[in-house]
């Protein structure tokens, strides 16, 4: 499509239109992800329903591959990255991003009993994270840290589902994961199992990626946003999703 | 003159299997090639066929040339003006061939039906005709590896029998057959020289090749020893 | 139980892209593979090695890469396809490749003496590779075909990469959502009634060639 | 030029895995894959209706849940593997599969006559499987067997599910982290080489089985 | 004795293929069976060497069971007895079934060094008598499709002969052979039976059947028509 090729807004094509297609990965519960009817649900499917209502267009979700999410934005398949998508100084470089929207807490998590109890017990311990997760860029951070750990480096695994099945097999002695998704997994698998440490790696916060030329985009989604958050909307949607408004 | 070999020479590996072999056949003859195990004869059927190259030679089909001699080099025309040359020779093969996907039946209508688009009736008549004078009859629904090593050869000869060539090539048609069978066979062969057809045909039989051929010839580690007349071409 | 038979709904929707795409594949690069096996054993120099090329690059290069290559390359030259569209050609071109090599296979591997006895009755050569020559080989190679087509069935997953969600995807979403292994169990033996399926077929097959040593 | 070469060195410590874990299941699955053909072939009920199942399974999940079921399934039953054992099991089992699948169609393609003959002649079954049956099969198997051996070679990618880095994560991390499609082609071209080596194999391969016809 | 056959039966798709077939061979003795194509020859040797399992019948081997009758049964032992028996028994099948993979040489010697633990340099020098006066000294080593019809008979029947079996059977071993070949082949079979091995030859070749055997048996449609004495059997 034309998006892609020339540096215009897009804004008023998509307006055109009246939809704007949003890319999410559809297994990223709780953020993005499908319930039994198939129907896309979640904190942030919510949120952006939301806002594209008050700017009279219609949401159209499209499940990407993840790892394929900036071509498929800066190949014009979609509009825009709203999915749980933290902000790091890489993406900016690719992307546009809104002001954050939500808090986000690297957090080590060992099985109830583990005699982890702070990061400096990881050494020589072998830790897991979610591969091309921002955990993985978070621990990179504090290379003393990783390099302490068992050969020196952190197990990728495919999902953080699959970082837990791991941790409760024992091959692995903690798992490094976005709080809100951690806590998700953990309510799910049984909180009496894991144990989340103090210490963290460091916070980060979620923000809405946009094509850098989209300008007036960004504009609207801010506006939409700020509204929401002064009228209670977006707590009323926190809450819904995690019994608590964490919506910054 | 239904075909002209002259001079043909083939060699594998360097090694000559075929050297000068010059003969002819007119419609309506009958020729055999005798000649012990090795001696060339199934080589010199394959370089008629076109199945094996020449290495220098030549051979005229009806007047035209499968192959001529050039500068030391042995010429053939196009694969396409090839295989019209060939749809006038007919060849039944030492090993027989046949085809072993398909029944008796099919194997002898397959030709005539999708390479000379004769009808489907006719060309199963004419098979079932054949088979009941090579005393097959009972077999047209079986497959191939369901024959004795007779019924085979004898459902190879059918098969090409059923083409109606201008020239037709056995290679040791009786081998596998009884005293009886032999003579059937020759009463077709000899019935298909009568309509025209141009006969060439190996054995090592010698009182079958006496009974059946105008001509003998004699062949040894790949050379022409000899040839006699048996009986008076009269055609001629 | 009443767990899994939440799963369903969302599983069988994965379940019909997964059929369409193997059916759409199969239907397409079966006979396009017997092409490139002729264009393989061609005696025309440019021909065969333009058919080894395609057949190097298609082999050579993983699937997944295909696809992007595809959807997400080809719109830079101004080559735009739908997501459906993309995925049938890269599935197509992929297995074209395959199968080439498998009918490759058959075909050289029947009796030259076949050959032959088909050129003196004077058939031509498309008449002896498809009544003489080809059901032969099939006889042959068909558990290597089946081998490939049951790849295939489970290759058809790899859509996900252009955005298409199919079985696999819909237990992958359900075991993330849930954090339970189950439904992951549960697209194993959907594909196992696949296989099962596909395997008596290919039995039948088998059968039906058996009829000739 | 200068971008492809920062890339090299976790490139060519990904390729490193991926050859490790391509020959090690090339050595372990075809002598494995002949004993499942066998089986398959067998006349005892028992043998030939396990080997049946065991290909059902192996070919009937997807390799990527079979990795899985090893790897995050056997653990709650109290067998745990680490990364590479799990893995390799994983492969062997599944290739073993295919593989004894085009073995058994080069041994029911070879004539009855030369197990006839070798009969006869008084060669005990192993004997005449070896030495007269197998070297004919594999003769017209070999492009078959190439087709999955060069399968293999992209499958090990899927070691990334039990966290294990290889040639293509190599790439996918690269193409992420630099929002590039450059370091997948640069993959691509490590898989086209590897391939072309392997095309290259098997062509000699078949050569040397041309000698007789 | 060394094969004794009683009234074998054996049906294909419930046509009978061969009916009540009686008949014995002594070591040193030279047996032909003589018939029409189709008449069930080629499968009474199949029989006679398990490849073909009687409907009904006893055939004995060197004084062991191959098949016996039990309530209207046949009842065959397990199939390593049966591998034993049948080491006894040397075959040359009508269609050779050399091993293509293989050169002469090795076609030959693979079953003695394979089989019966010969040393391979004795085994060679056997092979190479055998091809020497069967005339095929040049054709040591090459392959199968290299050769002509009669070559690849007289491989299978070195083959054959190399294993020095008791009973040995040949299929019209002279069908692809000239009359000079036919001679060295009788003359090797005499050599063979005077050794004391007892021999079993289906032909169509009259003379040959008369130049060579002890008795001839006579069968046709599957049923043994007559029997003759040629020669006086010396060794009896
Ligand atoms: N493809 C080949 N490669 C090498 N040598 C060959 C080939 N075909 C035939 N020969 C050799 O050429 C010679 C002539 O073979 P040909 O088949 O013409 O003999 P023939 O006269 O038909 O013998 P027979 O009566 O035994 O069938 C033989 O010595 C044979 O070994
Ligand atoms: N596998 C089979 N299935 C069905 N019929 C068969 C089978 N094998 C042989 N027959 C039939 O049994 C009969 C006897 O066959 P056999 O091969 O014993 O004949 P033969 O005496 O050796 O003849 P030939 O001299 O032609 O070789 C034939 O009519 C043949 O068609
Ligand atoms: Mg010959
Ligand atoms: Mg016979």
């Amino acid at each position: 499509s034309a998006k892609s090729a020339n540096s215009k807004d897009g804004y008023s094509e998509i307006k055109d239109k009246g939809f704007i297609v949003v890319g999410l990965d559809d297994t990223f519960a709780p953020m993005g992800f499908r319930d039994e009817k198939g129907e896309v649900v979640g904190f942030d499917v919510d949120l952006a329903k939301e806002v594209f209502k008050r700017n009279n267009l219609e949401v159209k979700f499209q499940p990407i591959d993840w790892s394929m999410k900036e071509t498929e934005l800066n190949t014009g398949n979609i509009d825009a990255i709203w999915n749980g998508y933290t902000i790091t100084d890489e993406r900016k470089e690719k992307v546009a991003f809104t002001n954050p929207y939500l808090e986000n807490r690297q957090v080590i998590i060992t099985l109830a009993n583990s005699s982890i109890k702070s990061k400096k017990d990881l050494k020589d311990k072998i830790v897991a994270a979610q591969n091309e997760s921002s955990s993985v860029d978070a621990m990179n951070k504090e290379p003393e840290v990783v390099s302490s750990l068992k050969n020196g480096e952190i197990i990728v695994l495919d999902t953080n589902n699959e970082a837990f099945m791991d941790l409760e097999a024992g091959r692995i002695d903690a798992v490094v994961a976005d709080e809100i998704l951690a806590r998700y997994y953990i309510s799910q698998r049984g909180v009496e199992k894991y144990a989340v440490l103090e210490d963290d790696f460091g916070k980060e916060e979620y923000g809405i990626g946009i094509r850098k030329t989209d300008k007036e985009l960004l504009a609207a989604i801010e506006k939409a946003l700020d509204e929401m958050r002064k009228d209670g909307t977006a707590a009323e949607i926190s809450k819904k999703w995690f019994g608590d408004n964490i919506i910054r | 003159m239904i075909l002209k070999v002259e001079s043909i020479n083939k060699s594998f590996h360097e090694k000559s299997a075929i050297k000068d072999i010059s003969f002819e056949i007119n419609g309506g003859e009958i020729l055999s090639i005798i000649g012990p195990s090795g001696a060339g004869k199934t080589t010199i059927l394959r370089c008629i066929n076109g199945l094996e190259r020449c290495d220098g030679g030549s051979i005229e089909i009806c007047g035209l040339k499968l192959c001529k001699e050039e500068n030391n080099q042995c010429i053939y025309p196009s694969p396409k003006k090839l295989r019209k040359l060939r749809s006038n020779i007919g060849m039944v093969f030492q090993g027989y061939n046949l085809f072993p996907h398909l029944t008796v039946l099919e194997n002898i209508i397959e030709a005539p039906i999708n390479g000379f688009n004769v009808a489907k009736n006719d060309a199963e008549n004419k098979a079932i005709e054949l088979l009941d004078m090579l005393g097959l009859k009972e077999k047209v629904n079986s497959y191939p590896f369901e024959l004795s090593g007779g019924e085979k050869q004898r459902v190879a000869i059918a098969r090409a029998c059923a083409l109606n060539p201008k020239l037709m090539c056995f290679d040791e048609p009786t081998s596998a057959l009884d005293p009886e069978l032999t003579d059937d066979i020759a009463k077709i062969i000899e019935k298909l020289a009568q309509e025209g057809m141009a006969v060439l045909i190996i054995t090592h039989d010698m009182a079958f090749a006496k009974r059946i051929s105008q001509r003998i010839i004699f062949i040894e580690a790949g050379k022409i020893l000899s040839a006699i007349n048996i009986k008076p071409f009269l055609s001629e | 139980m009443n767990y899994v038979g939440t799963l369903m709904y969302s599983m069988l929707v994965g379940l019909a892209t997964t059929i369409e795409i193997f059916l759409l594949t199969l239907v397409l690069s079966i006979p396009l593979g017997i092409v490139v096996a002729l264009a393989r054993l061609s005696k025309i120099q440019f021909i065969n090695l333009t058919a080894q090329f395609y057949i190097w690059i298609m082999r050579g290069t993983p699937l997944l890469l295909q696809l992007i290559f595809i959807f997400f390359g080809l719109p830079l030259i101004g080559l735009t396809f739908d997501r459906l569209t993309a995925a049938i050609l890269a599935f197509v071109l992929n297995y074209c490749a395959y199968f080439g090599e498998i009918f490759r296979s058959g075909i050289q591997s029947i009796d030259n003496a076949q050959y032959e006895a088909a050129e003196v009755l004077g058939l031509t050569p498309v008449k002896t590779f498809l009544r003489i020559i080809l059901p032969q080989a099939i006889k042959r190679i068909l558990p290597a075909i089946s081998n490939e087509v049951i790849t295939l069935i489970k290759d058809t997953s790899l859509v996900y990469v252009v955005g298409i969600g199919e079985l696999l995807r819909a237990g992958k979403i359900a075991s993330n959502r849930d954090a339970t292994l189950l439904p992951l169990f549960v697209v194993g033996l959907f594909y196992l009634i696949l296989t099962a399926v596909l395997t008596k077929t290919f039995k039948g097959f088998e059968e039906k060639f058996s009829y000739y040593r």
